[in-house]
Order: structure tokens, then sequence, then C-alpha cells
């Protein structure tokens, strides 16, 4: 049997992984992907907690349900966000998109 | 070392490789191909944590669905993912620092990880997710969570539908 | 090892071998077949005129709304299951609680469908 | 030996699956040539041409494999086994017989709809990585149809789960004391429909029409990287058609003959079925194709959703309104689909 602190070690490694394409990257859709590597390092960490703290309620694996869900619109949402920056600025290089900033 | 033990070091050995050659391809198109691999390699922890209908769901949405969609948000772009934009750089300046971000949190999370005593709550696992157990929970007592969901996912479809339109 | 394990042992087991099968088959064939590269032979196939415009084509945005509408009613589909296995316990509530969850999918569907987004070209 | 049981199984079960694939081609040539009033293949091997598939295999693997010049190598070989692979592992959760399973997953049906979506993903990598325009849009066309048809296909069986309130498979089988055909008219007639459109086989197979394209996604693969990608379709066959079986035609249910001989009888029956639809059903046109999925399909499999589940809840004893109300609004839904697909 795995004991727990290993799965969180696992999760812990690949959210700072997800940390490290978040900030290194310049293209946005990488970033939804890191981003994506993260939320999945949580959703471990919810799983994991719901085998081995809350085994009959299984809250942890309910959460993961809404949070994938969620994820699923956060995408989607951020996918056409990009598409949309690329038809007005022909890039999807997220330090070319500085109109805001000053 | 157990299988389970076994087990878990193959899966965690792709999965970490996984998303490190996500974080550090030059080749958006490799990125996105390996994170349909590394979702599924989630989807195995996911088999070991004995939850196997989030791990289909796993495998359905984020491994299919999302890997799919991701591709043809790239296919509409024409930027480093298209074989002329290759030679841009897709990373910015501050790879140092995000590195020394990354590794400072994830010492952090080790001290905190490897510090820390876990109690279970409820004693032993007696019941696993099995399916129809997880549904009597969602529709009992996670009634107003799954009905905002549906809402979520309709402001979803509605702004991609709006945001994706042609103006003509 | 107890029975849930045993399951997965076997998937990954036949994945394994899946695997190792087709790169059995790649390598018989790589001895049976023949060898003979030319340049004309590695160029792309575009019914054998001389290909433009490298590998790369554009799309419309219609594919990604498709594969939005597949992922939002993925989700749901993932909720259906369970729901299919416990809606006869909790009886007329849970009737309600899934049609009105489809039913505001369904709002979204129409939504495009009156927005012509599902119209194929 | 308890360590290498599930290999060999695997292996055994590929292998006794292979062959049966090869009775599938040979089978799929003399219907088809039958249907149009011909012979079929009648040289090869004397007796009904009965050698005509080992040909083909042969011919595969003494073709001669070209990668193109500017193709990521990597992905253009990965491409096949993504397709293949989860195909292999649809074959763990199918029941034979109440014994003759390899594994009974508690998610059985569930297993096999999640392990389908890697199908679209190998089409789009292969398609891309040939590094030719006309593969990556055949590509495309492809994926578009099957995402589009995988939800049809998703809440067909969701009709069926909630008859039986398990997603075992042969949890299904036992449940059924009435086929599932009689009480889910509609959910079968989806399933088929959508079924058919997941293999891209010829009623739904605009996205690669040998006949007039240059084969779609796969233009630029050949010999025996062609075939996996085939071999995958074949064994995604096998585990739709099983599908079929279980869910909707009783599975292993029938008298006086052992359950194995009903189940292989009635996978033969959908098997011929599908070789008939294939020659006997012009192609449909992508409209066509999207407008069946998306305002036909779709709609169809949550209309069966909300009969049958008002129905079972409501009404004590709810087979016969089940199945007289499915069959009436089957009627119905048929006459709609002739005039949408105008």
């Amino acid at each position: 049997m795995v004991p727990l602190s290993y799965y969180l070690v696992l999760s812990a490694i690949m959210l700072c992984i997800g940390i490290y394409g978040v900030l290194a990257r310049r293209n946005a859709i990488l970033i939804l992907l890191s981003v994506e590597i993260m939320l999945n390092a949580v959703n471990i960490n919810f799983i994991a907690f719901s085998r081995f703290v809350t085994p009959n309620t299984i809250v942890g694996q309910i959460y993961t349900i809404f949070a994938m869900a969620a994820g699923a619109a956060e995408i989607g949402v951020g996918l056409a966000i990009i598409l949309l920056i690329y038809r007005g600025r022909e890039t999807v290089n997220v330090d070319e998109v500085n109109l805001l900033k000053w | 070392m157990s299988g389970q033990m076994v087990a878990f070091f193959i899966i965690g050995f792709f999965l970490l490789s996984g998303a490190l050659y996500i974080v550090s391809t030059r080749n958006i198109m490799h990125a996105v191909f390996m994170h349909l691999l590394t979702m599924s390699f989630v989807a195995a922890v996911y088999i070991l944590l004995y939850a196997e209908f989030i791990a289909a769901m796993q495998v359905l949405i984020y491994a299919g669905a999302m890997t799919t969609m991701v591709i043809f948000a790239l296919m509409l772009t024409r930027t480093q993912s298209s074989p002329e934009g290759m030679r841009t750089a897709v990373d910015n300046q501050q790879k140092g620092l995000a590195f020394l971000t990354a590794a400072g949190f994830l010492a952090i999370l080790l001290f905190v990880v490897t510090r820390e005593k876990w109690v279970p709550l409820e004693g032993v696992a007696k019941s696993t997710g099995s399916v129809s157990h997880m549904g009597g929970i969602i529709f009992s007592a996670y009634v107003l969570p799954f009905e905002l969901i549906s809402v979520l996912l309709l402001a979803a479809l509605v702004g991609v539908v709006v945001l994706t339109r042609k103006e003509n | 090892m107890n029975a849930y394990l045993i399951n997965y042992y076997y998937v990954a087991a036949f994945a394994i071998v899946g695997g190792l099968f087709g790169g059995l088959l790649l390598t018989v064939a790589k001895i049976f077949r023949p060898n003979k590269v030319s340049r004309e032979k590695l160029l792309p196939y575009e019914c054998g005129m001389e290909p433009f415009s490298g590998g790369w084509s554009q799309h419309t945005t219609r594919f990604y709304v498709f594969a939005l509408l597949f992922l939002i009613f993925d989700v749901e589909i993932a909720f259906l299951y369970p729901w299919a296995t416990v809606f006869r316990r909790f009886g007329v509530t849970s009737l309600v609680e899934m049609f009105l969850f489809i039913f505001v999918l369904l709002v979204g569907l129409i939504y495009a469908w009156r927005k012509g987004v599902l119209r194929w070209l | 030996m308890a360590v290498a049981l599930p290999f060999l199984t695997a292996l055994g079960l590929i292998i006794l699956v292979l062959m049966n694939i090869v009775f599938f081609m040979w089978a799929e040539f003399k219907i088809a040539g039958r249907v149009v009033d011909r012979y079929g293949p009648m040289e090869t091997g004397r007796f009904h041409g009965w050698l005509q598939p080992v040909a083909d295999i042969v011919k595969f693997l003494n073709k001669e494999d070209i990668v193109p010049a500017q193709a990521d190598k990597l992905v253009f070989f990965i491409a096949p086994f993504v397709g293949f692979i989860p195909m292999v592992m649809c074959l763990v959760v199918i029941p034979y017989t109440y014994t003759l399973v390899v594994r009974n997953l508690d998610i059985g049906a569930f297993f096999i709809i999640a392990l389908s979506s890697f199908t679209f993903v190998s089409l789009i990598m292969g398609g891309w990585a040939s590094s030719n325009k006309y593969s990556l849009l055949g590509a495309f066309r492809a994926a578009g149809q099957l995402l589009s048809y995988e939800l049809p296909l998703g809440l067909a069986i969701a009709g069926v789960v909630m008859l039986s309130a398990t997603l075992n498979l042969s949890g299904i089988v036992a449940n059924q004391t009435v086929w599932n055909i009689v009480l889910q008219p509609i959910g079968f007639l989806v399933f088929m429909v959508a079924m058919q459109a997941e293999l891209q086989r010829s009623p739904f197979d605009l996205a690669v029409a040998e006949s007039e394209l240059v084969a779609g996604f796969s233009v630029e693969y050949s010999g025996m990287r062609f075939a996996l990608f085939q071999l995958g379709e074949f064994f995604g066959l096998w585990a739709l058609a099983s599908l079929a079986v279980i869910l909707f035609l009783g599975g292993w249910r029938g008298p006086f003959l052992p359950g194995v001989v009903w189940f292989f009888i009635k996978f033969y029956a959908i098997f011929i079925f599908l070789a008939f639809s294939r020659v006997s059903i012009p192609r449909v046109r992508p409209d066509q194709l999207m407008t069946l999925g998306w305002k036909v399909l779709l709609p169809a499999g949550l209309a069966n959703i909300f009969i049958t589940s008002i129905l079972i809840v409501t009404v004590p004893d709810y087979k016969l309104p089940l199945a007289v109300c499915g069959f009436v609004i089957l009627v119905f839904s048929l006459i709609f689909m002739r005039r949408a697909l105008k």
C-alpha cells in the first residue's frame, strides 16, 4: 500500500512543474496547458485525501468531479479568448498583448 | 516493495516526465500530444487510489475531449504551432526566475508534506468509490453545486459562441 | 492483491501486450518489405503534383465550437451515469434535478443551433 | 505464473480476435459482392477465395513503408499505437458469458466509452505528423465526426444503464429478462447509427472516402502502419458490436444453446447488419452528417432518457408502457429524420 505522503509529494512536484510552465512560457496555449497540469495536481490531492482521510464519504472524489467540470468550462472560454486575441493581434504570445500595460 | 509501490513509481515517473516535457518542449503540438499521455497517467494514479469512475472521467474529459479542443484551437492560430512559426521562441526571458519560484514553492510544500502526520478521519476504508455510491452522494448532498455546474457550462458555451462568431 | 487491483493489472497487461503486438507487426513488416527511397516518394502526396504552401492549413472556428459542445455534453454524460444508477432511490426529486441540468444544457444547444454554428458551412 | 497470466491472456485474446478479423474481411468481401450481384473474391485459395484476407495481409507485410521526408517521425510512429492500444484494452471488459470474461470491471460500459475517445486524437496525430495539408484536413473532419457521434453513443448506453442500475456489463445482461431492444428501441437505433459513424464505416466514411478522396488522414500511411490503423478500427468494431449485443440483445441469454454460442450468433447478426448497411446505403454528405449527429441523434438520445426515467419512476410496472412509448416515438422520429436529412 502506497502511503498518503507519496501521493502528496507527487502532486506537489506536479504542481511546481505547472507553476514553472505558467511563469516561463509566453505562448498563451502552453500557459493553459500548464494550468491544466496544476489543476490535475490539485485533483490528485483531492482524491488522495479522499482515499486516506475520508474514505467512506468520498468527498474528495465528488469535489474532483466538480473541479473537472469547472476545468472544462475554464479551458473552453480560455481558448476562445486566446482565439479572439489572435484574431485581433495576430499573436498568442502573452508578452506581446500589452495594450493595458504601461 | 509491493506491486502497488512499483506501479506507483512507474506511473509517477511517466507522469512527471510527461509534465516536464509539456513545460519544456519547443514544439507546441508535441506538448499537446504529451498532454494526452500525461492526463492518461493521471487517470492511472486515480486507479491506484481506487477512484475508477473518476479515472474513466479523466480519460474521457481531460485526455480525449480537452486535447482535441486544444488542438482545434491551435489549428486556428498560425504561430508557433505551424512549421514556419516553429522558430519563434515559446519561452520568455524569465526562465531562471520561474525556476527559482517553482523550486522555492516545491521546497515549502515538501517541508509541509513530510513534516505533517496525516490522520484518517473515518477509520479504515469500507467502500471504494463505486459509481452508485458516488451518485447517491452527489444527488443528495451536492445537488446545488451540480445544478450550478450546468449554469457554468451554459455560460461557457454561450461565451464561446459569442466570442468565436464572425462579425458580418 | 484484491480483485480491484487485479482488474487493473489485467488492463495494464492488455495495454502493454497491445503495444508490443503492434511493435511486433511493424518489425516483421520491416524484415519483409523492400526499402528503395527516392526523393519523389518522400514528398507529401498531393495527387502527383508538386506540393505547394507547406503542410499546414487553417480551419474555421466551427471545429472548435463542435469540440466545446462535445466537451460540455461529455461532462453531462459523466454526470448522467452515476445518476442513472441511483435515480430510482430518490424518485421524482432526482428526476427534477437531472431534467433541470439537461434543460440548462439544452438551452445552450438550442442557442448554438439558432446562432447557426451547428450548420455545416 | 500469476504474474504472467494477464499477459498470456492478452496475447491469446488478441490472436483470437485477429483470426476473427481475418474472417470478417473475407465475409465482408463476399456479402458486398452478393449484394451488388457479383461473386466477390473467387480465385485465391480455390474455395470461394477464402485465402483472400491472408493475401491482403501478405501484401501489407511486404509493402514499402514510406515516411514523408517532412513528417514528424516520432508522432508519425506513435499515432497508430494511440488508436490501437485503447481498442485492445476494451477487450478486458467484454463478457462473452457469465464466466467467460477477462475481468468484470464495475465501470464496464463507461470504460469502453472513455477509451474510445483516444481514437480521434490518434487520427489527428496521424494527420498532423504526415505534414500534408490534405491529411490534416481529413483528420480534422474525421475527428469532428467521431466526437459528434460519441455523445449519442454515450446517451444510448445511459438509457440501458437506467434500466439495470449498474454499469457492469455482466450485471446489465443479468438484468435483461426482456431484451433491452424491446424496452429501448430509440436507444438501439441511436446506438446502431452512432456506432457506424464511430467506426467510420460506409455510410459514414466521408472523411476517408477511399473511392473519392485520397483516404483522408491516412494519405501518407502505407504498409503495416496503415494496417495498424485498420486493425484499431477492427478491434473497435469488435468492442462496439459486442457492446451492442450485451446492452440491447441480451448478451449470452437464449434458449437451448450454450451462452457463448448465443453471444456469437447475435454478434454475427450485428456484423452482417453492418456489412449490409455498408453496401446498401449511400454515403452521407458532411452537412447531413452534422445534422444527423447534433440535431437528430443527440435530441433523440436525450428524449429517450427523459421517457425512460419518467416511466420508471412514475409507473410501477414500467416495461410494457416503456416498450409501447418507445416504439411510437421511434416511428415519429424516423419520419422526422427523413425530413431533416433532405
